[in-house]
């Protein structure tokens, strides 16, 4: 383990944290300056109160809790798909985990972020540790993110340990973190069972809990009684609303990093249809939900929830659901469904696609039904105002800037994952595909004859 | 303990505004200026609206006044994460402008759409403050505010019954909009006490609840109007 | 309001019936059971058509027409010839398809409302005394008493009465000093009560003209209260180049309006909070009372109320005038004033509903008791109160509703005709015409002169003044402005009503800019789609785009008056604004 | 390799800070939940809501806590005799 022999190949996985080069300066200028941006505008929110943004009365919820429903559902990129993929024992995941953990950790800071964004008096927002109430879904919100959080950044942590202590003995930069971090890892086979055992325990963890933040963030809409949102099949439209953005926002990530660091050794073609075929998959799933969402809203054909519906579909939200429409289906399904055009680039348009489109849904899902009050007083309508764009912008640079400073710090590719893929996912693969069959002394042609 | 309601008859309503422009003086709720008006930010808390629908920005039809319902269900403070907006014993949906933290989900929730938010300091200094009524405090920018039901006036009314050493009497406390209506349209009272003119009224086979459907009870009830139909 | 709601919950007794016959959907016509919507300008036709129905199916009171009045039958002139009587005008010239052509309503309805008149008895006709135009119309007036005498309206619980004078005192009319004779020895410089403005008592319209030319002689002083000419005269542009000419102006105003701007004097006027007020109340109260206000906000740098403020000039001048104006301050006045109503044998101070009934039914059954010996105590009880009234009026039978010799109603009022008859064809038709009168014979009767309806793409406008612009200071009032119109959202600033069709015709949409243009002028605001106007017809509210103001008023809004022609009225002396055809179109 | 090595001592006592701070801040969590039942009962206010959630949610925490002390201590505390040479080199 000590000498750069041991890495092998895999030292280019380093490279990035050894050598700083002007594109990454010139990155993080540019996310900087997005980050000014937002701090600006929300020091000028701060000074002169919400009224700086275009929210109004009815429409009093608007940007902010569609970037905060937007990037926790984006959140689930990670830790859910990586639990998931750890769990199915897939191969191909070695590469994908940690980026996809990465993104989650990042992004939940900024969605959680986006509610303070969205206080009146965010110098009150301590009221809710002081006062809080468990009948708020917002205070559900509160208990499942922040066990998400707490789960999520200890499950990205256990599987950097090993790579961390590749850091600590390769690495000349941060000695101390990465040897306070490493734990004293050894490679000890008593330290590999033992990591082994929770990251296992980990994943079957953080898949509930995952599922349960988007629940209850769709429960701050589902559990009002107001046309478009009181509906029961919020909880899990949101779930895989959110799978489905987060595979996206990962696609689209890998492919930065795979350009950015030279990792076209790592991150292949493979890699990039398998999760293509699964947006794909969360694409039909996502269009299954909202058609299901949309026709009992419309056959039950209740007057206030057509109001919202009829502004979706034909009123002045029309664009935006048709847009969403065709980001979130018609391209997907066109780009990765059509084999031929299953290219790196299809799959990336694709996931950007998908990526705007579920910020959309998220977008329709919040203004329409504010904007249609139940009561006929006058429609209202919203039109987001810069310091709102400003924050907007400021959150994506500062997950942008977040997560290339991790890479800064740790490998953003499992090195101990993709050499125990070499070492011993080859033999397990065999074992696990011979399994499956049917054993060899028998005759399965034979016996179904027989049966 | 008294479970305070109202009925408006529409009716005897004209659909006049003074509710309204009394609820606005009584209350201190500042005039939004026409920018932050045209903007949808006016601050109405007995606000004039249609009775009917007539098609989407058709405008028009009869218009009524709509106070805050005062839901006995009230699916605004369900969501309350902080408990600035709470039911009181006797029934008032009452909104702690100390307490709020602005995060507009009561705003979100109530179906009656009857909450208002400070988009920014609405207080003036200009010398409208002098006119303000002393028994009713203004409200700092980022906090939701609503129709109390004229609450300081129960106070009020409270305090002067002990100060005159006699016991409190319902008919001592009627909030400004129904002590305003020129029609007399809006009757106020305990709608625990089966003899007051208030819960008689709430028996009327007139008397219907706006979205009655949604089950939030309010106890402000609308005694519809009557129609003659032979008149062509 | 609050007898509008006894009419309509009044507990004891059926729910009242009301009908609104209006070209725009107005708050009155919302709560009406029905809204009859008529083109503008030809209620007086609507009026005609409803009679017609009466006496067609026999459903006015024959024995109150028999009884009380005069003209409904054909009689015989002086000179031989039959004179036609109301009846057999209305029957030969009101005929329903006729009425209903030119009014733009059924048959159906117009049957509907007339069978619904005369059944819902006691019931009255209410014509708007002043009408979106502005115009004083007294053929509709009229045509609006024929409907009631049809019924038999005047003088029974419930109908139309005449009101009681209320028997106040204390003012004396004073005496004239030299310089009083010398100056009501000149003509009146507006022309009034001569000419065309024969029938008015005062005729502001011609004023500007008359400042400008300076005939027949020379203003040297202008006392301006209560309105601003630049403003609210229909001649406004006229005035303001009026007032240059005027060598000593002196507003009485509480806002800073355009003409406190031009005024050489101001004397600002207390608000009405701040003030004393005493008001005689006017017509369709069906009782006579008196009321009383006092200030009930008074600071140190309150202003003076107008009243007193003259009372100190009547001071100042000395001699006759302030002997004439001999009280300390307006409160004094209004003291003196009601002091006679203690001892009145009728009438009491404003009390609780309950004390209210009761003395009600004594006074009919003839009882009063006097209840203040002491002026003191009684202008005490007068300032709780706030006023005094009389039921007793409510008594009067028929026959003393109509002041006119005979004590009897007269289809064919003659008046004024001798102001008429001096005068030659052309000046005559003219006032007619502007009365909504024409002759038939030797009777003036009521009629809907007929104007050019509007051409292809084009609109006819309704004015109409929004509840919350009723006063001339609303405008200035912050709270006003945020709901000058709930039904259409109008909030700060002035818009145009436009039928949902016609803006789906043209591309408008609520909320857009438009452009209106007419002969008169054109004019910029908001389009807001409303269903309670009819297709072809525009309605903008005044009150607003005043150049002059608070920092509230200044400036809002927009003043539809620049759109229309103004139209000279030979009764109330102040133009009115004509009935007009325009164009809209959206701007980008 | 190189010359500077940090501090084992500090090295282990910013290890167990790090576990410390989970311990706080699962600790702060729960005591957080509590409270909120606390107020509930206090004032009537659907307590039964706050008691169900929190039986959910603090196992959660729990569970959490426990693993993070099995992964730190457990590796932490590696008296394996196997071959590890870095923490040899520490020495």
């Amino acid at each position: 383990m000590k000498s750069d022999e041991t890495l092998g190949s895999d030292a280019h996985l380093l490279r990035s944290i050894e050598e700083t080069g002007r594109g990454f300066y010139v990155a993080v200028g540019l996310l900087l300056l997005g980050v000014l941006w937002g701090v600006f505008a929300y020091g000028t929110q701060l000074t002169h109160g919400l009224g700086v943004t275009g929210l109004n009365q009815p429409v009093s919820w608007g940007f902010y809790v569609t970037n905060f429903v937007f990037f926790i559902g984006i959140s689930h990129a990670g830790t859910l798909i990586s639990a998931i993929l750890r769990m199915a024992q897939a191969e191909w995941r070695r590469p994908i985990t940690r980026m996809a953990e990465v993104i989650t950790v990042m992004v939940l800071f900024i969605g959680a972020g986006n509610i303070i964004l969205d206080l009146g008096r965010p110098d009150r927002a301590l009221n809710v540790l002081l006062y809080g109430r468990y009948q708020s879904p917002l205070l559900w919100d509160a208990t499942s993110i922040s066990a998400y959080l707490t789960g999520s950044v200890f499950y990205l942590y256990l599987p950097l340990i090993p790579d961390i202590a590749i850091l600590r003995d390769h690495s000349s930069k941060y000695r101390f973190l990465y040897t306070v971090l490493a734990l004293g890892w050894t490679g000890s086979k008593r330290q590999i069972r033992i990591l082994d055992r929770a990251i296992a325990i980990m994943a079957v963890v953080v898949i509930p809990v995952a599922i349960s933040v988007h629940t209850v963030v769709s429960f701050v809409f589902s559990m009002t009684l107001q046309p478009g949102w009181h509906s029961t099949i919020f909880g899990p439209y949101f779930v895989v609303g959110a799978i489905f953005s987060g595979i996206a926002a990962l696609i689209i990530f890998m492919l930065i990093f795979r350009r950015a660091y030279g990792l076209e050794n790592y991150l292949k073609y493979i890699h990039f249809k398998y999760l293509g075929l699964l947006l794909l998959t969360m694409s039909f799933l996502w269009f299954y939900f909202t058609f299901a969402e949309y026709i009992t809203a419309f056959y039950g054909n209740e007057p206030e929830e057509m109001k919202v519906f009829w502004a979706k579909f034909t009123g002045d939200q029309a664009i935006f659901f048709w847009t969403m429409v065709i980001c979130n289906f018609v391209i997907p399904m066109t780009l990765i469904g059509i084999a031929r055009l299953r290219t790196i680039t299809g799959i990336l348009v694709a996931s950007i696609s998908v990526c705007i489109g579920m910020w959309l849904e998220r977008f329709i899902i919040i203004v329409p039904t504010l904007s249609h009050p139940r009561l006929p007083v006058e429609t209202g309508s919203y039109l987001p105002s810069m310091v709102e764009w400003g924050l907007m912008v400021g959150c994506f640079s500062l997950f942008g800037l977040f997560y290339l400073l991790f890479t800064k710090f740790f490998p953003i590719i499992s090195i101990w994952e993709i050499r125990e893929g070499r070492e011993v996912g080859f033999e397990e693969v065999v074992e696990r595909v011979k399994s499956y069959l049917p054993n060899e002394e028998k005759t399965p042609i034979s016996e179904g004859a027989r049966g | 303990m008294a479970r305070w309601g109202m009925v408006i008859d529409l009716d005897r309503c004209t659909g006049c505004a003074a509710c309204g422009t009394a609820c606005k003086a009584e209350n201190n709720i500042p005039f939004v200026d026409p920018e932050e008006s045209a903007r949808d930010r006016t601050i109405n808390w007995m606000d004039i609206i249609p009775a009917e629908e007539h098609g989407e920005h058709n405008g028009g039809g009869p218009m009524m006044p709509r106070p805050c319902l005062q839901c006995d269900n009230p699916p605004c403070i369900k969501v309350c994460p902080v408990y600035a907006t709470y039911l009181t014993p006797e029934g008032i949906v009452a909104q702690n402008f100390g307490r709020c933290i602005g995060c507009r989900f009561c705003m979100a929730a109530c179906p009656y759409t009857v909450k208002y938010f400070n988009w920014h300091d609405y207080r003036r200094k200009d010398g409208f403050h002098l006119y303000e009524n002393p028994d009713v405090s203004t409200r700092p920018a980022g906090v939701v505010e609503k129709c109390t039901f004229c609450h300081h006036r129960l106070q009020l009314a409270r305090e002067r019954a002990r100060v005159e050493k006699r016991p409190f009497r319902a008919q001592d406390y009627v909030p400004a909009c129904a002590e305003t209506c020129p029609a007399e349209a809006i009757e106020f009272g305990d709608l625990d006490d089966h003899n007051s003119r208030v819960s008689r009224l709430k028996r009327s086979p007139r008397a219907r609840s706006l979205l009655q459907e949604l089950g939030t009870k309010p106890k402000v009830v609308y005694l519809v109007r009557e129609h003659q139909n032979e008149i062509g | 309001m609050r007898a509008y709601g006894h009419f309509r919950q009044g507990g004891d007794r059926s729910r009242g019936v009301l009908i609104q016959i209006e070209p725009r959907r107005s708050a009155t016509a919302e709560r009406a059971d029905k809204w009859v919507s008529i083109r503008p300008g030809t209620e007086t036709v609507f009026a005609l058509g409803i009679a017609h129905t009466l006496i067609l199916e026999h459903l006015y009171d024959e024995d109150f027409v028999t009884r009380y009045c005069v003209g409904f039958n054909d009689s015989v002139g002086p000179d031989g010839q039959t004179v036609p009587g109301f009846r057999t005008i209305v029957l030969r010239d009101f005929r329903l398809p006729i009425v209903s052509e030119a009014t733009g309503v059924s048959v159906e309805t117009i049957l509907s409302v007339s069978r619904a008149f005369a059944k819902n008895q006691p019931g009255v006709a209410i014509g708007t005394p002043e009408l979106p135009n502005g115009s004083t119309r007294l053929g509709l007036r009229l045509a609006v008493r024929y409907l009631n005498a049809l019924v038999g309206n005047f003088g029974r619980p419930g109908g139309m009465h005449l009101q009681g004078e209320v028997p106040l005192g204390g003012w004396k009319i004073p005496e004239k000093d030299i310089l009083g004779q010398n100056s009501l020895a000149q003509p009146r410089i507006d022309g009034a009560k001569k000419g065309f403005y024969a029938l008015a008592d005062d005729a502001s319209e011609t004023l500007p003209q008359k400042i400008l030319t300076s005939k027949p002689y020379a203003v040297k002083a202008l006392l301006v209260a209560g309105l601003d000419p630049l403003f609210d005269h229909p001649r406004n542009k006229d005035f303001a180049e009026a007032i240059e000419r005027v060598p000593f102006v002196v507003s009485f105003s509480s806002m800073p309006d355009a003409i406190t701007r031009k005024a050489h004097v101001v004397l600002p006027d207390a608000m009405f909070l701040e003030r004393w007020t005493e008001d005689v109340n006017s017509h369709l109260a069906g009782f006579s009372s008196f009321s009383v206000g006092q200030p009930v906000v008074r600071s140190e740098d309150s202003p003076l109320g107008l009243e007193d403020t003259l009372l100190k000039v009547a001071k100042k001048i000395g001699g006759p005038v302030a002997e004439s104006f001999k009280w300390n301050a307006f409160s004094d006045a209004i003291f003196e004033a009601a002091a006679p109503l203690a001892k009145a044998g009728h009438g009491y101070i404003a009390a609780d509903p309950i004390k209210e009934q009761f003395r009600t039914i004594l006074t009919r059954q003839g009882y009063w008791q006097e209840e203040f010996k002491d002026p003191k105590q009684f202008w005490k009880a007068l300032l709780n109160s706030g006023a005094w009234w009389d039921a007793g009026d409510e008594t009067q039978g028929a026959g003393s509703q109509f002041l006119h010799p005979t004590h009897k109603f007269q289809f064919f009022p003659n008046g004024f005709d001798w102001h008429l008859a001096a005068m030659r064809g052309q000046m005559r038709q003219s006032i007619e015409r502007a009365l909504g009168l024409r002759s038939i014979g030797r009777n003036l009767f009521p009629h809907d002169y007929p104007r050019p309806g509007p051409k292809k793409g084009e609109f006819e406008l309704i004015l109409y003044r929004p509840l919350a612009l009723i006063s001339n200071a609303s405008a200035e009032l912050p709270w006003m402005q945020e709901q000058l119109g709930p039904h259409v959202n109008g909030r700060w600033d002035s818009w145009v009503e436009i039928h949902p069709k016609d803006a789906k015709r043209l591309g408008i949409r609520n909320g857009d800019p438009v452009e209106l243009r007419s002969e008169s002028g054109s004019l910029r605001t908001q389009a807001r789609i409303f269903n309670g106007v009819l297709p072809g017809i525009l309605a903008i509210p005044v009150g607003l785009g005043r150049p002059e103001g608070g920092r509230w008023a200044k400036g809002r809004g927009a003043d539809p008056r620049v759109l229309v022609r103004t139209e000279k009225d030979p009764i109330r002396g102040m133009g009115v604004s004509g009935i007009t055809t325009l164009r809209i179109r959206r701007i980008a | 390799m190189k010359a500077q090595r940090p501090n084992p001592r500090t090295v282990r006592a910013a290890q167990l800070g790090l576990l410390a701070v989970f311990w706080v801040s699962v600790i702060g969590i729960i005591s957080w939940i509590v409270r909120l039942i606390q107020l509930s009962l206090e004032l009537h206010d659907i307590p039964s809501a706050s008691i169900g959630i929190s039986l959910v949610a603090i196992p959660v925490f729990l569970l959490l806590l426990g693993l993070a002390n099995y992964v730190f201590l457990g590796l932490l505390w590696d008296d394996s005799h196997e071959a590890h040479p870095s923490t040899d080199d520490e020495r």
